[in-house]
């Protein structure tokens, strides 16, 4: 549905921060993205959305194609037009705006209004918790609630694929879980398409269907979710597993990294 | 009961709301730009003259009308405006605020040096259809056309209002305003918001532009209007319509306030920095304005 | 060998050059951009009928934008390419340039603005303010006051309302002085620059302080809203004397207009009006040339300065012209040409200006015109008020000036 | 040249000498954070000498072992002196060495002390600890992460210097009368050998032995005390031992350290070396970024490049076969040495270096050839392990890349029949360490050492070395194959890293290649051609049309007999780690042979693909097996060859 | 291409910082140097000499505001105020006092670094556009207080005249003389910066522009080195205002207004923020830009256009320039000059390559 052939993405014209990432997202699957900070997960997404654009990116080499058209000369509201919507990371909703702002700010796209407000009630019933707050600035939401106000938000415009960048960034866990719940449903009973990043891998990759790694702007090594769970690279630097399996402790904390293969 | 000349005082204080009022109209071409892009527009005053030159320009080159010249005052400016986003804002986007503020002062000297070149050096007038003989008031004596201008001005700083709360490019703007990046992945156009709101504020310039050109005359120093209004809209908070209404009140009726009264005990002048002083006293106390919104710092 | 722009443009042979400076964009542009295309006409007359003694005369321009250091700048390029004066524009370039004038033996013009005691010749050798100064102004408009109020000005108010800088400021120790001679009482009103803003100082003045007679010494845009102000506010125009420099058809218009100004009285070194015999010949050479006299003709008080500048310029080269017996003069001969202009009057459109060494104003005088229907009206001859008293402050003034330095 | 008079010291005493001579000079500068800190040889005495009583604190005694791994950094170089000061060995080790073969050298070798450079060795050593019966001590340089370490066998480098301080006090020039008491002829250093054909062996090395390699080295090369040698070669390469030791303590010019592994190039450039060594893979990386670089450049100066560049081969090529150069081609050289070679010598950093050497394995001789049209006097060097390093190099006027030069003063050389070099010197070695066969197999009754490499002298008397015997094949219609020169042609390409190439016993020749991940990343996405990851790239059929069109630019040049017709394009680099290749990064061909032996079968089999299946051993122990398919690529002859005469 | 740079490496932090690690780079000072001192004075004309001397002047000045803008991030659009403040301050103790230059100048310095602290004092609460207006205020306080203090202004007319500065008895005046006194002042501006920017002060600054927030995490008491890099700024600007008094003959402050606030910004960015180069390049290229488009057009213009609208072209279109040319480098080149420059002296540093 979605594929990357061979993107470069530099930023200032000077700046080169990937090079040569492919990847594909089939539809009606969750492709996961994983990777350490800084090595270009996010950049990936925004090559897809188009808001590279916006912070003097851009993609020099390569395509983005999306069901067969060319996604990657688009402006961001084109691309949401097709149907592509990114999730920030960190929560980023409008904080000044109530949360039904918010919402009817996400269905900016659509063209009939008339039914925006049916959709904002559907996201309601998703997310009780958002109903109560309707006439509150969004600003004043708790962590969880203000992620499940992006997610909604970005349901808003009706996507058929949806880029969610870190989800269970700085949640608790019992949230986490509340949150992934919501994508596996969104994947199951909308067949929505989802491209996920994530630095949590072993959440990940539990309700992925297929993964990618990325190191310093280059995919080093992809597979089926359930192969990389299993590769001895992944255990190690995304698992945090230690031969014997066991998480390792902040304790045991290293100045060198082992070296790694990444070969699947 | 004191004994302060309290019918000066109340002549004063009505001139100060009358000024003040329009102040506040330019101030909102200020705060329309800010809110929207996060840009400061320090050619506001260069675009109020430019279009004064416009109008001007209209009645005298072409002989049209004051209402046909006013209307093509508007359009030229939302024109020029759209243009100006397009050339020269939108590269800047993203960029240090420094970058924005010599860019729109920069295009300040461009602006004088074209109108100069293209209307004339001398003044010229705006004849508005408004009388020269006061309004009396009571015991007050007002200048028919502040009373006009201050309608006017209030009148779009209402409109303007409503329009921002209520209406769904108003909701957009707002996101926009918000945070530009995430209006954009939600599918808003925020180039489009921006020549908006660049547009608007041409609008707001033309506006202003007749108004204080019929005031004043219009020529090279009508664009020194826009040094008034950065203590209105700072005073106020930059991001805020309410705060430029507010704001534009409280220094025309201080500057008037202070002119009257301080000038004759410190030999003068007083007016052009008092609202400043103001401007600062507020400042450490609010660094928000009085009606701004506080920005919350990411590290 | 120097390398400079001056071989790009060699002057002619038989030319003299004059530095000429101005401001087109700067805060007084309103003024610079009359005035000075009435000296460059003036001079363009000339030098087409031939010149002065066969010498052409170049007045070589530069926008200083009311800047000191473009000033500094342009009085060096103008110096270098030998230039036998410079007519300055502006009161701190005239100080600025005041000690490079002496130093480099180079006469220097201040129509009308400047250092006040440099009408004083023997502390001020080169510099030529060449018509009434602030001081001689102010005095003049007290008089004028005193005339229109009957004779008398005891226990009457005056307010005086001035552009809030340093020009601004420089009548007023002669009118604080005369407020105790004529025994008025004196109120000031300072208008902050740029002086786009005067509302509340005419609301001062014409609600609460109510004055007998307003003297107007502002520039810029002030004049033109002062007299809207104060007519907006029931103030008899009649009752208000502007300095020379509120005193244009620019103002008239910005205020609104002929009609909104009647009764204004404006003060002039130069006369008002076309209907002078040297303009007329301006016009005339225009026509033959088969082009529309300038715009800035329009504003005959600026302009007429400019031609009066121009005017002065051409005489005293004159004279420099028969001193050198036809050679090409130098600066201290120009210098020595203008002490000896005597009784100038340009047909009517200059008092009978005679500059001494000793007095280089040329006397003070001024004219008082009153707005009528659709122009400037006379309403005095030339005079001149308190004399001794002006030139006396010169005199101390220059004195300490030289001690100080 | 004469033959240098033998050396009677020892490196210890050279060391005592050198700080009594010039106490004040500078022996060695360490970069760190930017600045090259210098160290004076009386310093370096200094600190080796509280080191070693330290040392003797702990109870180290002559003949005890003491391994230093990790990076060039002065401590570890004042750690073997000090243990030769006492009459110990000094074990380099290779610090990207995995667990089992540092288990397998510290064994070996009986090491009782290890200093390691930081907190990744020393949790190397301590996991092995368990299978070093001897260790007795772990020493570390850079204290992050260790300050706190809970074993009562780690102890910081100033530790052990403080506590030998206090020893001194009571043991007043221990070490000088320890030093006094060494012989030339004692063992001195171990050398593990890196073993291209079997598990490392520990060649034992006097004091004699290293002294004779670099007087004589001496002898035959301009080297100056006033020279700024850079010392980045693995710590355990004798070469390394051989310049960073016993040159540098003989002539006493100044060894440098770099920052860290990555900055070398950056360093390199800083420092600027009067003189250089490098392994063939640093040339050919070093040309590969090179090439990368220019074209990259803007137009004009690509051009400007490519131009001098096709100037300097011509040039080379001229010079190489004896003819003169035309005065405009002179010209154009001398022009291209302002506009051209002499910047990129700038930018390489190898602008002050009067002489570079290539050793430890041959270099291509198109690679050779441009340096030197570079204007960089790089030389071909040989030696072996077993001879404390050197036995031969390359005299200015007689760089040529086919020959090595003629062997040193002092040592004698003979083929055998089979073809075989044999060398005799001084600086023959000891013997390898618990091993006297392999020994006896190694050095002959007259003393002759079998250096295991196919050649012979021409009539220049300089030694032309072919390839290593047991390499050198027969295809099988009788066509003598040497695979190292055909492997060397391959590594020309910028987009082929490794290959291994095939053919004793067979039809014909076939090649296993390893891409350049970087350069045929960059190609592909210049082509925009997808792909993921390393194995995915290696498998697209656009990048093996792109090495088929280089090897067959390859073949062009090459006798029709030995030309390669197929080749697959391996999924995976030639690691270290898999034993694929050694620490100094030659290929094991005969291991690889035998872990591909699946992949040989099928190049030959006329498949169009072959199943892999790879071990992979990762660097703490741990094994995982990489199975793909390979598709194998036939190489179309060309219609018309050029060719050039290989060796045969 | 022209130089080498291998073997070129530092043994000690002190040479690490020098400011000339290059060989090439020192002859190229020394050049520059010779330049100055025998081949500008020699052969330049005086009125040549009187645009190097404004520019001069005018290098001091940016170079001031670029430490409080370009390396620390807090724009002024104030400048002009803490120029005339020590313009003000030398010329009231020249005349009254008789105080000789070398101590007129700092004192002028000083005085201008205590105002400019106070201005400072606000950007503890407030930044970016907030601060600007706050120093843009302090402008209007500042001109309106000498305006109205006859003591400070000197009396009604607010001039000060004052007369050249004499070092060894030697009075300087002609453009010659003073231009080796203007040389002096701005290549002294020109080392102390560099030096500055090395010191832990400057890099205190440079991490306050890039990251505030992060600076004070890190331990840099950020409230205090902004009012370091107000009071050095100001002091750079009082110091450029007693230099303009000395050049001029005359303490005005009609002559450092917003304009030349303005103005000075327009040098930083035209010549690149953070960047004393920049800042030389800046002050060299706006100070002869109007004279630059006014020769032009007085001497090719008419061809196209009468001499009379010429005279209303020149200065009209000098604005034109002015604005355009800061909108210009802003968006085509937002380091400005000093990129121009750093990009030539690459291109040939890294030849043949490109990086």
């Amino acid at each position: 549905m979605l594929a990357l052939n061979n993107i470069e993405v530099v930023y200032d014209n000077a700046i080169l921060v990937l090079r040569g990432v492919s990847l594909a997202a089939k539809a009606g699957q969750i492709t996961a993205l994983l990777g350490a900070n800084g090595a270009g997960k996010t950049t990936t997404l925004k090559a897809i959305s188009g808001l590279l654009h916006s912070e003097r990116g851009e993609v020099t080499k390569g395509s983005v194609e999306f069901a067969g058209e060319r996604l990657d000369r688009l402006p961001p509201h084109q691309v949401v037009e097709r149907g592509i919507v990114q999730v920030f990371e960190g929560r980023r909703v409008f904080a000044n705006l109530t949360v039904a702002e918010n919402l009817t700010a996400g269905a900016h796209t659509r063209r009939d209004r008339g039914t925006v407000k049916d959709s904002i009630d559907r996201i309601f019933e998703m997310f009780p918790a958002l109903a109560e707050r309707h006439n509150q600035a969004a600003g004043y939401l708790s962590g969880g609630e203000q992620q499940m106000l992006v997610i909604g938000r970005a349901l808003m415009s009706n996507p058929k694929m949806v880029l969610l960048d870190e989800p269970s960034l700085g949640l608790a866990p019992q949230l986490i879980e509340e949150i992934f719940a919501v994508i596996r449903r969104l994947k199951e009973e909308r067949h929505l398409t989802v491209l996920l990043v994530e630095q949590n891998a072993t959440l990940a990759l539990t309700i992925a269907d297929h993964g990618y790694v990325m190191e310093n702007g280059r995919i080093v090594l992809e597979g089926p979710a359930a192969a990389l769970q299993q590769n001895s690279d992944i255990k190690e630097f995304y698992l945090g597993l230690n031969e014997a399996g066991a998480r390792k402790s902040y304790r045991e904390v290293k100045h060198y990294r082992r070296r790694k293969r990444w070969l699947g | 009961m004191l004994d302060l000349p309290w019918r000066f005082i109340a002549i004063l204080l009505a001139n100060g709301l009358l000024v003040g009022s329009m102040y506040a109209l330019v101030a909102l071409g200020f705060v329309l730009i800010y809110k929207a892009t996060d840009a400061i527009n320090f050619a506001q005053g260069e675009f109020v003259m430019f279009a004064g030159f416009l109008a001007a320009g209209a009645t005298h080159l072409a002989g049209f009308p004051w209402w046909i010249s006013a209307l093509l005052a508007v359009l030229g400016m939302v024109v020029f405006a759209f243009g100006l986003e397009r050339v020269v804002l939108r590269p800047l986007l993203g960029r240090p605020i420094i970058a924005v503020i010599m860019a729109t002062l920069g295009l300040g000297f461009v602006l004088r040096g074209v109108a100069t070149l293209a209307f004339g050096g001398g003044t010229q007038t705006i004849p508005l259809p408004v009388g020269d003989e006061p309004v009396l008031l009571g015991p007050l004596i007002l200048p028919p056309i502040q009373l006009v201008g201050a309608g006017v001005s209030l009148a779009f700083l209402c409109g303007f209002g409503w329009f921002f709360l209520k209406s769904r490019i108003g909701v957009a703007m707002r996101a926009v305003a918000d945070s530009q990046q995430v209006a954009m992945a939600m599918g808003i156009n925020v180039r489009r918001y921006f020549a908006l709101a660049w547009a608007l504020a041409g609008v707001v310039s033309a506006l202003g532009g007749v108004l204080w050109g019929a005031m004043l005359g219009v020529d090279n120093q009508l664009a020194l209007v826009g040094l008034k209004v950065f203590p209105v809209m700072i005073l106020g908070g930059l991001d805020s319509i309410l705060g430029a209404v507010v704001g534009g009140l409280i220094v025309g009726v201080v500057e008037s306030l202070s002119a009257g009264f301080l000038d004759p005990l410190v030999g003068g002048g007083t007016k052009d920095f008092i609202p400043y002083l103001l401007m600062i006293a507020v400042l450490m106390v609010r660094p928000e304005g009085i009606f701004g919104r506080r920005r919350i710092e990411r590290v | 060998m120097a390398i400079a722009f001056a071989g790009l443009a060699q002057a002619e042979d038989k030319t003299i050059l004059i530095g000429m400076q101005c401001d087109r964009t700067g805060p007084t542009q309103v003024v610079g951009t009359m005035l000075c295309p009435g000296t460059h006409d003036y001079i363009d007359l000339i030098n087409s009928q031939g010149g002065v003694d066969g010498w052409k005369i170049d007045a070589s321009e530069v926008d200083t934008a009311y800047q000191v250091p473009p000033a500094v700048e342009e009085y060096e390029h103008a110096k270098q390419q030998g230039a036998v004066g410079i007519m300055i524009y502006g009161t701190p370039q005239t100080e600025a340039l005041n000690q490079r004038l002496e130093q480099d033996k180079m006469p220097g013009t201040s129509p009308g603005f400047g250092i006040a005691a440099s009408g004083d010749g023997q502390y001020y050798p080169y510099l030529f303010p060449i018509a009434a100064n602030y001081w001689s102004q102010g005095a003049a408009a007290v008089k004028f006051a005193k005339d229109q109020l009957g004779g008398s000005l005891k226990g009457k108010k005056i307010a005086y309302i001035f552009y809030d800088n340093p020009a601004g400021h420089e009548p007023m120790p002669v009118i604080e002085e005369l407020s105790k001679v004529e025994g008025f009482q004196l109120q000031t009103f300072a208008v902050p620059p740029p002086g786009v803003d005067v509302s509340s100082q005419v609301l001062a003045i014409a609600q609460e302080y109510r004055p007998d007679f307003v003297i107007d010494h502002t520039f810029g845009k002030s004049p033109a809203l002062i007299i809207k102000g104060l007519k907006q506010n029931g103030y008899p125009l009649t009752h208000v004397v502007a300095l020379v420099w509120a005193s244009g058809e620019a103002d008239i218009m910005g205020a609104g207009g002929w009609s909104v100004a009647q009764g204004y009285n404006t003060m002039q070194f130069a006369g008002a009006g076309e209907d002078y015999p040297v303009i007329k010949e301006i016009q005339a050479m225009y026509k033959k040339e088969g082009k529309e006299p300038p715009a800035a003709m329009k504003s005959t008080v600026y302009y007429n300065r400019g031609v009066q500048q121009g005017a002065l310029w051409v005489a005293a080269i004159k004279n420099a012209l028969t001193l050198t017996h036809g050679q090409k003069p130098t600066p201290t001969d120009v210098k020595k040409g203008f002490e000896m202009i005597h009784d100038f009057t340009l047909g009517g459109l200059n008092a009978p200006l005679t500059i001494t060494a000793d007095d280089h104003e040329g006397g003070g005088w001024v004219k008082i015109f009153r707005v009528k229907d659709e122009g400037f009206v006379p309403e005095t001859q030339w005079f001149r008020a308190y004399r001794d008293l002006i030139v006396d402050r010169e005199h101390k003034t220059a004195q300490q000036m030289a001690k100080a330095n | 040249m004469s033959a240098p008079a033998p050396i009677g010291t020892t490196l210890p005493r050279l060391l005592r000498g050198n700080a009594e001579r010039a106490p004040q000079r500078t022996a060695m500068r360490e970069k760190n954070r930017g600045i090259w800190q210098p160290y004076s040889w009386r310093r370096y005495w200094e600190e080796t000498r509280d080191f070693a009583l330290g040392l003797a604190a702990a109870g180290f005694a002559r003949g005890d072992k003491l391994s230093v791994i990790g990076e060039n950094r002065p401590r570890l170089y004042w750690a073997q002196l000090a243990a030769q000061c006492l009459g110990g060995i000094a074990v380099p080790v290779y610090q990207d060495a995995i667990a089992s073969e540092l288990a397998y050298v510290l064994d070996h070798a009986e090491t009782s002390v290890v200093v390691a450079e930081d907190q990744e060795q020393v949790d190397k050593v301590l996991s092995l600890k368990a299978r070093l019966p001897h260790l007795r001590l772990i020493v570390y340089d850079d204290p992050r992460g260790l300050h706190d370490s809970s074993s009562p066998l780690v102890r910081s480098f100033e530790a052990v210097q403080a506590a030998g301080r206090d020893f001194g006090k009571t043991h007043p020039l221990y070490v000088e009368a320890e030093i006094d008491k060494a012989a030339p002829d004692d063992v001195t250093l171990f050398s593990y050998t890196s073993g291209t054909t079997s598990a490392p062996k520990g060649t034992m090395l006097s004091h004699a032995n290293l002294l004779f390699s670099a007087s004589s080295m001496l002898a035959a090369e301009d080297v100056r005390p006033t020279d700024e040698w850079l010392a980045y070669l693995p710590m355990a390469w004798i070469g390394n031992s051989l310049f960073s030791i016993a040159l540098h303590l003989l002539v006493g010019f100044t060894c440098n350290y770099p920052e860290r592994p990555e900055s070398l190039q950056r360093d390199a450039r800083e420092l600027g070396p009067t003189a250089a060594l490098a392994p063939p893979r640093y040339w050919e990386n070093l040309l590969t970024a090179i090439t990368v670089r220019a074209a990259d450049a803007s137009r004009m100066k690509r051009l400007c490049f490519d131009f001098f560049r096709r100037l300097a081969e011509r040039g080379e090529r001229l010079k190489a076969s004896g003819g003169t150069l035309p005065p405009w081609l002179r010209a154009g050289l001398r022009l291209g040495e302002f506009l051209v070679y002499r910047p990129v010598r700038d930018q390489l950093g190898l602008s002050r270096a009067r002489w570079a050497y290539t050793g430890g394995a041959a270099l291509g001789a198109d690679t050779f050839r441009f340096f030197r049209g570079f204007g960089v006097n790089l030389k071909q060097i040989y030696g072996a392990t077993e001879l404390a390093g050197l036995c031969a190099l390359q005299p200015d006027h007689a760089a040529h890349p086919d020959t090595v030069g003629p062997v040193l003063p002092g040592c004698e050389v003979m083929t055998t029949p089979e073809g075989e070099v044999l060398i005799r010197c001084a600086g023959v070695f000891k013997g390898y360490y618990k091993q006297p066969e392999a020994t006896r197999d190694a050095i002959t009754a007259e003393g002759w050492l079998k250096t295991g490499d196919a050649g012979f002298v021409d009539q220049h008397g300089h030694l032309v070395i072919i390839d290593r015997a047991k390499d050198v094949g027969k295809l099988a219609d009788g066509t003598v194959l040497a695979p190292q020169f055909l492997e060397n042609k391959l590594k020309f390409s910028p987009y082929i890293g490794e290959a291994v190439v095939f053919g004793d016993r067979r039809p014909f020749v076939a090649a296993m290649i390893a891409i350049d991940p970087a350069t045929v990343g960059n190609w592909a996405e210049r082509r925009q051609i997808p792909y993921t990851s390393f194995q995915d790239l290696s498998a697209r059929p656009e990048v093996h049309d792109l090495i088929r069109g280089e090897i067959e630019r390859c073949n062009a040049v090459l006798p029709p007999a030995t030309r390669i017709r197929r080749f697959v394009v391996l999924n995976k680099e030639f690691d270290a780690d898999d034993d694929e290749i050694t620490r100094t990064r030659k290929i094991r061909r005969r291991f690889v042979g035998e872990k591909y032996a699946a992949v040989i079968e099928g190049l030959y089999g006329g498949r169009g693909e072959v199943a892999l299946s790879a071990a992979i051993t990762y660097e703490d122990g741990r094994k995982a097996t990489l199975q793909s398919t390979l598709a194998i690529v036939a190489v179309e002859p060309p219609a018309e060859a050029q060719t050039e005469p290989a060796y045969a | 291409m022209f130089h080498s740079e291998t073997g070129v490496f530092k043994t000690s932090y002190a040479a690490d910082m020098a400011l000339l690690p290059l060989p090439v780079a020192r002859w190229a000072v020394l050049g520059i140097a010779l330049f100055f001192l025998f081949v500008v004075p020699l052969v330049f004309s005086a009125y040549l000499l009187t645009l190097v001397n404004l520019v001069l002047i005018a290098v001091v000045g940016a170079i001031g505001l670029d430490i409080l803008t370009g390396y620390t991030g807090q724009i002024s659009i104030g400048h002009g105020g803490f120029m005339s403040v020590g313009a003000y301050t030398a010329a009231n103790l020249i005349v009254r006092l008789g105080v000789p230059f070398w101590l007129a100048i700092p004192a002028g310095g000083l005085m201008a670094a205590l105002i400019g602290i106070i201005v400072g004092i606000p950007s503890l609460r407030i930044k970016g556009i907030y601060l600007a207006i706050a120093t843009l205020a302090s402008q209007f306080i500042i001109a309106w207080t000498i305006n109205h203090v006859t003591w400070i202004s000197g009396g009604i007319e607010a001039s000060i005249q004052v007369p050249p500065p004499s070092v060894f008895g030697w009075k300087l005046q002609t453009p010659e003389q003073l231009y080796f006194f203007l040389l002096f002042f701005a290549v002294l501006a020109i080392v102390a910066t560099l030096n500055l920017m090395r010191s832990r002060i400057g890099r205190a600054f440079i991490a306050i522009r890039d990251q505030d927030i992060a600076a004070e995490i890190i331990g840099i008491n950020i409230f205090r080195y902004k009012l370091y890099a107000f009071a050095i700024s100001s002091f750079y600007a009082g110091v450029t205002g007693v230099l303009y008094t000395y050049y001029l003959g005359i303490a005005n402050y009609e002559q450092f207004g917003i304009d030349v606030s303005i103005n000075y910004l327009a040098m930083i960015i035209i010549g690149g923020l953070g960047s004393v180069l920049g800042a030389v390049f800046g002050a060299a290229f706006i100070t002869i830009l109007p004279e630059a488009t006014r020769l032009f057009l007085t001497h090719f213009g008419g061809v196209l256009f009468s001499q009379d609208t010429i005279r209303t072209l020149v200065p009209n279109l000098t604005l034109i320039l002015f604005g355009g040319l800061i909108i210009f480098f802003l968006i085509v080149e937002p380091e400005g000059l000093n990129r121009l420059w750093r990009n030539i002296r690459n291109y040939f540093r890294l030849w043949p390559f490109s990086y």
